[in-house]
Order: C-alpha cells, then structure tokens, then sequence
C-alpha cells in the first residue's frame, strides 16, 4: 500500500477537521450492531401482558412502547427473554 | 503604574489582568507566591475567577483541561515535581488543543532534593506539543503571561511561561503593570464543550485520524511562530516593550555568540561587555520561546551555548536543539544545575578558555 | 551600582529589609532589585539577602559576592561567619548590637563601622511579631541615616509595606541613634 | 401503557448500536443516568469501558458532551467545568468505572468532594479492570477469578463506600443497573442537590463474570437479595436502606444462587465468602441503626 496518498489527505483534511476528535452524537456509532446476533428475540404478542420489563432492562433500548424490537441494532444479549414473567420472549436461532 | 515586585507576584498580576475564569493549582516551592497571590486576588474579590484548591498537581491540570474544554480561561502554576506529577494531563491539555496557560518556576528534580533553579523540568516537557518561553526580568514574565492568552488562544494550544526559581521568582524588580484592555479579546474555544450541540470530544479515534490530528499539533506549532511575533509586534505599539523569539545582544559584528536562556543568558550580556572591552568580538542570545523553536543568528560563529539544564547521555538540552536546526559547531557549557550560581566573570572566564566544540562542566571539568 | 549584602536570622526580617532598601531606591528612581540566598533551613537559622541598587537596569542576577555594604542583623552571626567575607576594603559594615563589643576585633579595623540597637528600639515601640522583635524597619532608617537611600524614601517604602505606623516611628528612631 | 415505566421520559440520549458488549449493564445503569439528567448535562469520562462504549472518532453513542480524561484526573477534571462560572445550572456528571474511582482516581476524587464540588460522581462498578480485559481491582470480592487473579482473588474488597462516607458529600446512594427506577430517582435526586454526589452503581459484567449475557439484570438483583449488595441512601450522616436490601437483610437469599451461574467464582470457598457477606450486612445493619429501629417499632407496638 502507498503510504504518500495518506499524507496528502493530512492536508486535505485540515479544513474539515476538528481541533481534537470530536465526536457526533448518532445511532449505529458500531454500525449495524443487529448483525452481533446469534439469537434473536421473538414477542409473542398474545402472551404478553403489557408489563414493560423488557422495555426497563434493554441496555440498547431497542424495544419501544409497542414492543416492536428494533433488529437493526438489537444485539441478542436475552435480557429482556429473561426479565419476561410472562415468559413471552423466545430467543430463536438467526 | 509602575512599583517593584517578584517575578511570581508579577506572573500573579498579569493573571489578574487577563481575565482568567478558573484558577486551579497545587503550592510547591518556589511558586507557593504566584497561588498565595492570586488565592487573596479571589478572596478579596480583586479578581472574579474560581480559584480551585486541588489536591495534587495532577488534577490541578485535570481542573484547568475541564474548565477551558468548556470554554473558560484557565491558568495553573507550578513547578519540578509539580510539572513531573502533571505530565500526562500536560500531554492531555495539548493533545485537546486547549489553550491553558501555566507559568512554570523552574526548580531542580530530585534525588537530591534541590529546590533551586534548573531548566531540566520544563525541558522535560519539550514534545508535549506546549509552546514553551523562559523569561529573565520580572517584567518579561508580566509581558509574557498577557501575550501568551493571546498567543494560546491563537492557534489552539497550551502555553508554558517559564522563569527561574528564586533567582527570578524571588527577586524583586521594577515592574509596570500593564492593562491588557482589548489587546486580549473574550476567550472563544471553538471546540468547547456545548450542551446545545453536543460532542464527545477525544473519545477513540482510530490509526489514520489520530496520525492527522497529531499532524494538525505540528502546524500548529509552526503557525505560532508566525502568529508570535505580529502578537509581540502589536505589545510593542500598544505598551512599548520589544520582544522576540530570542533577545539578541551585541551580535551585529560578532563572531563569537554566547547562547543560552533565563537569567543565566542576562547575566551573560555582562559577561559580553566585559570580553568586549578586552576586544573580543562577543555577543549574546537568550533564546526566550523554546517551542516552537526559532532559528538563530548564529551562521559563521563560534557558538557557545550555556545549559541549565541535561539530558543525560546527550548533554545539554539547548546544545542539541541548536546542533539540530542549525549545522554549526557548539562549546556546550553546562552550568547552574541545582541553582549553582553562575557569575558573570565566570561566564567571561569559560567563553575565553572554550574550545571549538566540547562540553565542559562549570564546577566539575 | 550598589551592593549590599545582609546577614540575619531567619524570622528577623533580613529578607524583607533587603527588599525596602531596593524599593526605597526605586521610589527615587533608581533601579533596585532585591533577592534572598534561601536555604533549606528554618527560622532561626542564619539567612543571607542581597540588595543591589543603580542608576541603570541591573543585569546580574548571581549573588552578592563583593558587597559595598554588609548589614548584620543579629551581631551572634559574627560568631558562626565571616560576615566581612568579600567586602571592599573602607566598605561599610552595620551592625545591630547592644553593646559593640564584637566590633573591637581588629579584622573590622579596615572597614567604616556603624552600629545601632534596632532590637531595643523594636521592643521599646512593642514591634514583637511571633515573639521576634521586628528589625527590618528600624535597619531601613539607620541605612537612611548612612546615606544609602533617603529617609522620606524610606518611609515611604515602609507605609507601601506596612500599615503599622510604629514602623515608621523605629526607622526614624534608629536613623536618630545609628554610632558611626 | 406500561406501568413501570410510568414517570421514566422517553428520551434515550444513549444511542443504539454503541460498541458496548451484548447485555452490557453498565449502559443499562448509563441509560437511566442519561435519563435523569436530561440534555442540560456534561459528562466526564475516564479510561473505562465507557471510553470504548461510545464508539469512535467521529461518532459517538452519547448524545450529550463528553469530555473524555485521563484514568485519574475525571474528579478534578469535572470540578474544573463545574466551576467555570459559564457552567452554572449544568449537571456535571462523571461516569467512571470501579478502577478509575477506587483505585487510581481515588485521590482525584477525595479531594473534589473535600472541596465539596458541585458534581455527580457515578462509578459504575463491574468489580475488576472490565475494560483492559478483566484484571483484579480494588472492588473485585473475595474469591473472584481474575486474569491478575487466576485462582480467585485471596483477600478481601476495597469498601469505597466508607472512604466516601467519610468525606460527608452532600448525597450519597449505592444502586444497581437491575433497579433502574431506583437508579433513575437516586440520579434526579441527586441532581437536585448543589454539592458533591456520589452514586455507586453494581453493573453485572457477562464477559468478566463469566455468565450468560441474558442474566445481567437477574444476577443484579441475587446480589442484593444475597447481602453481597445494597440499595441505600446517605444523607446528613444518615444511612436509610431502601426496600430490596431491607427485605434481603431480613432473610437473605442463599448466596449459592447468587455464586453459581458465575464462572468467576468457580472453586470458591464458599464459607469464606459468606463469612464476608455477614460482615457486611452486619456494618450496614449497624450503619442503617436496623436493629434499634426494629426494637423501637416492637416498643410501640
């Protein structure tokens, strides 16, 4: 790989480029982290009895207020399955 | 107004004057003065800032970073171990572009415990990315203190005012007490830390980022050089005080230059005179700014260049930086180190007796 | 230029009386500048200032080496140093003692000799601060009195310091009583 | 609508697709904290896994400023903003793992709160060095297998909450990632008080305790109800417990239960621990006044 096109770019950044890193704020900071999976969580809606764990203990907020799971990002780590007294949250093979 | 004080109460009124938001610091022998100061402009409402107590020096720098990443003039002072205990936050303030000014006393680093001059503590610091002046009259650190919040704010990064202990941080002198007015105008950090516009600022930055940010440190350094001195050009027409990257001394026909910083390389301007009179074609340069370093008069001359200072294994400090920037043979005469008082008949007597090139000792050799 | 070179014990105020005599300069126009040689001792221990004082700016910033004027504010130091070590010959030596007894030694002979009881002079006005007599306004007067700086110069120095008038009232006291 | 979620906003200022690990609790504990606080706040982040967590230059998984600091200096650092005079009215928040509070920025941060600063210092604390990949620090208990620890660790925990303690801040709350109502209040409390705060949060780590991700919040909760953790608050040199752990000090749960879906503990002395746990429900019985309290209520009665 040729080093000399990368330290052209050092200049050609400056005028875009923050002082120090600066980060924005956004969604998918990691990417599309839904792809870390290998389990994903399934609702059952007509067991469901509208108690709000899984909304409470998603690290990733990634269930919202109608329960729909935001596979983008969700990262399958079973929490809300596991918080589910109503045990309507299978965890199923991607 | 003009009236006598030391060099650290001279460091603590020209904060007073620069509008300084949060003072954050930690007490260490020779500077207790510059915090005792300013700790009674606060209490005494002299001066409006936030002065806070910390409890090492390494959150005293912590402080200043946090502070003037939300935006605010920080200022912190210390010394030796001090600047030792700060150095990862002195690489942190840069490393975050922020443009804190710290006045440095120089003091020796133990073991031995040795409270008196040296440079080797602020030398120490040299690739931190600060830019780095050492004054040699209470005065100068006055002057240098106020330009150096325009200077830092400039170009984005930290400033290191330097002056050494007890010889200058104890000494009284003459000082005129300048207003700054609008010659230091409101502090504006453009990367300031805003809940309106929210940033995570040096969070992990991958390989090919961090090599341009550091890139972007580097030229900055070099754009200091050049903002410097329209700053200093404008001191001199507002409040008549000429200063530059190096104070020069009888150089013009000179063939033999004497190099050196702080008061050491004041006295040698004595020392000039003396070998002057003898016919020897002398003459002198402090170098005042360190970082970026600046490029001498010194082509064509035999150099003897005085060290407060050594890295060990390599000698003195300023010796290699000339001996890099510029292709020229160096006398390298370590002296003062510990606060060794270097007279100025000393100085005379080693710049008769130097060699072409070498190192010499004062007191061993 | 003007070298003065002071002995005192650490508390009496040597470090201060070197700064009033570059301030009084000052206050004349002169250039003045004042440093301490402080050590790692504490108070008690024999302490050394510097005061230089000229018409022009003052580029030497080492030590005092051959002092004008050596000033000794406690005449028990003259037991432990030399306190004429480097002073010019016909320099002029100033000593705060009770009774003089120590300058009878002939080694003070080639010098001009001055003395004066800044200490009773203190005590007499009550100048006691931390159970020390205060010495350093009192020396500033008989400096005065020596013709080193003015007395209204010193004076002055002393209120820009000091806002006890006593102080005044001993470097007066001591420019009126300094033996020549 | 759901019930427990009733006085919590729905606005998430941490953002999805963070690089924390699956069933990360301590983006739970953030999440709830972020909550509290609301867009008016400023957080200070020393090396930790939370370094990591919000991704990398330029994005970013917080949606407030963060000032990201060297691992010793977030205290100072944060009292630095909190007393730029330009701050006034802002919450100034530390998020610091348990290394960055009890063992290296311990100094920093005894002396913000000596100094009283107004600031929230939250340690989320996953007992070890999560970050570096799971070394020994000063809050990893007894017995627990670390990668500086192979066998378990031989001594005893660092209880941070008494040094604190006896710094008298202002507000202080030991919580946990698997109560986040409670988490949530103890955070908006704590905002509401001008001085120094300070919030010891339990975040069950699954890669360095070595249990299953989906059992973060389960194993949050045996901790309190075992006595290995408490839920309490400590106001004006007063300690009140708050309901689990005053229901787990009257009959605590089997520590087994708590011990056994861990890998870290595997091989453990379980009567030294437990031995342990005693001691420390026993102090904080002590602290809370419990028992003279009980005595006095079956006087009244």
């Amino acid at each position: 790989m040729k080093q000399e096109a990368k330290l052209v770019s050092v200049k050609k950044a400056k005028g875009d480029m923050p002082l120090t890193p600066a980060s924005k704020p956004q969604h998918g900071a990691a990417g599309k982290t839904g792809t870390w999976r290998t389990f994903k969580p399934v609702v059952d809606r007509e067991k469901c009895k509208d108690c709000g764990n899984c909304i409470l203990y998603c690290p990733e907020s990634c269930v919202d207020k109608g329960y729909n799971i935001d596979y983008d990002y969700c990262k399958g780590c079973g929490i809300c399955a596991n918080e589910c007294p109503a045990k309507c949250i299978k965890m199923v093979r991607e | 107004m003009k009236k006598m004080a030391t060099g650290n109460q001279a460091a603590a009124l020209a904060v007073k004057e620069s509008d300084v938001e949060v003072v954050a610091a930690y007490p260490i022998t020779p500077q207790t003065e510059v915090v005792e100061t300013i700790a009674s402009f606060v209490e005494t409402r002299q001066m409006k800032a936030s002065y806070i107590r910390v409890e090492s020096e390494h959150s005293a720098l912590a402080a200043c970073i946090g502070a003037s990443a939300s935006g605010a003039r920080a200022f912190t002072a210390t010394s030796s171990h001090g600047l030792l205990y700060m150095h990862e936050m002195i690489h942190w303030a840069a490393g975050a572009r922020l443009p804190i000014v710290m006045a440095n006393i120089n003091r020796a680093v133990g073991p031995a415990w040795n409270i008196w001059a040296e440079h080797t503590d602020s030398l120490s610091q040299r690739d931190t990315g600060w830019l780095q002046f050492y004054a040699a009259t209470v005065q100068e650190v006055y002057d240098t203190v106020l330009m150096s919040y325009r200077l830092a704010e400039k170009v984005n990064l930290p400033t290191m005012v330097c002056m050494d202990g007890f010889i200058l941080s104890h000494a009284i002198q003459p000082l005129e007490i300048t207003q700054p007015g609008d010659f230091i105008p409101p502090i504006n950090i453009p990367h300031a830390l805003d809940t309106n516009d929210p940033m995570s600022y040096g969070n992990l930055t991958a390989q090919n980022d961090y090599f341009k940010f550091r890139r972007a440190m580097h030229d900055a350094q070099k754009e200091a050089n050049v903002e410097c001195r329209s700053i200093e050009k404008e001191f001199a027409e507002r409040f008549g005080r000429k200063y530059g990257p190096t104070d020069e001394y009888r150089t013009e026909d000179a063939d033999t230059v004497i190099v050196g910083m702080g008061t050491m390389a004041r006295e040698a301007e004595v020392a000039v005179d003396l070998l002057r009179k003898e016919g020897m074609k002398a003459g002198s340069i402090r170098v005042r700014q360190f970082r970026p370093f600046p490029k001498l008069n010194i082509e064509g001359k035999k150099v003897i260049v005085l060290d407060r200072d050594c890295s060990f294994g390599a000698g003195g400090i300023l010796a290699q930086e000339i001996r890099f920037h510029h292709n020229v043979p160096v006398y390298n005469i370590i002296a003062g180190l510990g606060g060794q008082d270097v007279r100025y008949e000393t100085i005379a007597d080693l710049v008769r007796k130097a060699k072409p090139e070498g190192e010499f000792w004062l007191g061993v050799d | 230029m003007l070298e003065i070179r002071i002995h005192s014990r650490g508390g009496q105020g040597g470090v201060t009386a070197s700064k009033l005599l570059a301030q009084a300069a000052f206050l004349e126009g002169k250039y003045g500048t004042a440093f301490p040689l402080y050590g790692a001792e504490r108070r008690g221990a024999p302490v050394t200032s510097f005061t230089r004082i000229s018409d022009h700016d003052i580029k030497v910033v080492s030590q005092v080496y051959n002092p004008d004027i050596v000033i000794v504010l406690d005449d028990t130091i003259m037991d432990l140093v030399d306190v004429t070590v480097g002073l010019k010959e016909g320099g002029l030596l100033v000593v705060n003692t009770e009774n003089g007894e120590k300058l009878k030694d002939p080694k003070y002979n080639k010098f001009r000799i001055a003395r004066v009881n800044v200490t009773d002079i203190a005590l007499s006005l009550g100048l006691v601060l931390s159970g020390n007599p205060i010495l350093n306004t009192p020396i500033v007067g008989a400096m005065a009195k020596l013709g080193v700086v003015k007395l209204e110069s010193a004076e002055k120095a002393i209120r820009d310091m000091f806002s006890d008038e006593r102080n005044v009232k001993a470097a007066e006291a001591a420019y009126e009583k300094v033996i020549v | 609508m759901n019930l427990m979620l009733d006085d919590i906003p729905e606005d998430e200022f941490l953002y999805k697709g963070n690089t924390a690990c699956a069933g990360c609790s301590a983006m739970l504990a953030l999440r709830y904290i972020l909550k509290a606080a609301g867009p008016n706040t400023i957080i200070v982040n020393p090396a930790c896994c939370s370094t990591v967590c919000q991704g990398t230059y330029p994005r970013s998984a917080y949606g407030v400023p963060v000032l990201n600091i060297a691992f010793a200096a977030a205290a100072a650092a944060a009292d630095g903003i909190a007393s730029a005079a330009r701050n006034k009215g802002k919450n100034i928040i530390v998020f610091a793992g348990d290394g960055g509070t009890v063992d290296i920025g311990i100094q920093a941060l005894s002396g913000a709160i000596e100094r009283n600063a107004n600031i929230l210092y939250v340690c989320y604390d996953n007992e070890a060095y999560s970050n570096t990949g799971m070394q020994k620090s000063g809050s990893t208990p007894y017995g627990a297998i670390t990668t500086t620890t192979p066998t378990g660790r031989k001594d005893s925990k660092k209880d941070i909450d008494l040094i604190i303690m006896a710094h008298r801040p202002r507000y202080m709350a030991s919580a946990s990632s698997a109560y986040p109502k409670d988490l949530f209040n103890k955070v908006q409390k704590a905002l509401s008080i001008e001085g120094t705060k300070f919030i010891h949060v339990q975040c069950p780590c699954p890669s360095g305790w070595r249990y299953a991700t989906e059992k973060s919040v389960e194993l949050g909760k045996l901790a309190v109800r075992c006595g290995m953790w408490f839920l309490y608050e400590y106001e004006d040199g007063k300690l009140t417990l708050n309901a689990p752990t005053k229901a787990a000090l009257k009959r605590p749960a089997p520590l087994e239960d708590y011990v056994k879906p861990q890998g870290r503990f595997k091989g453990v002395d379980i009567e030294r621990l437990q031995k342990e746990v005693n001691e420390g429900m026993g102090r904080i019985r002590d602290m809370a006044n419990m028992d003279a309290l009980e005595k006095a209520k079956e006087g009244s009665q």
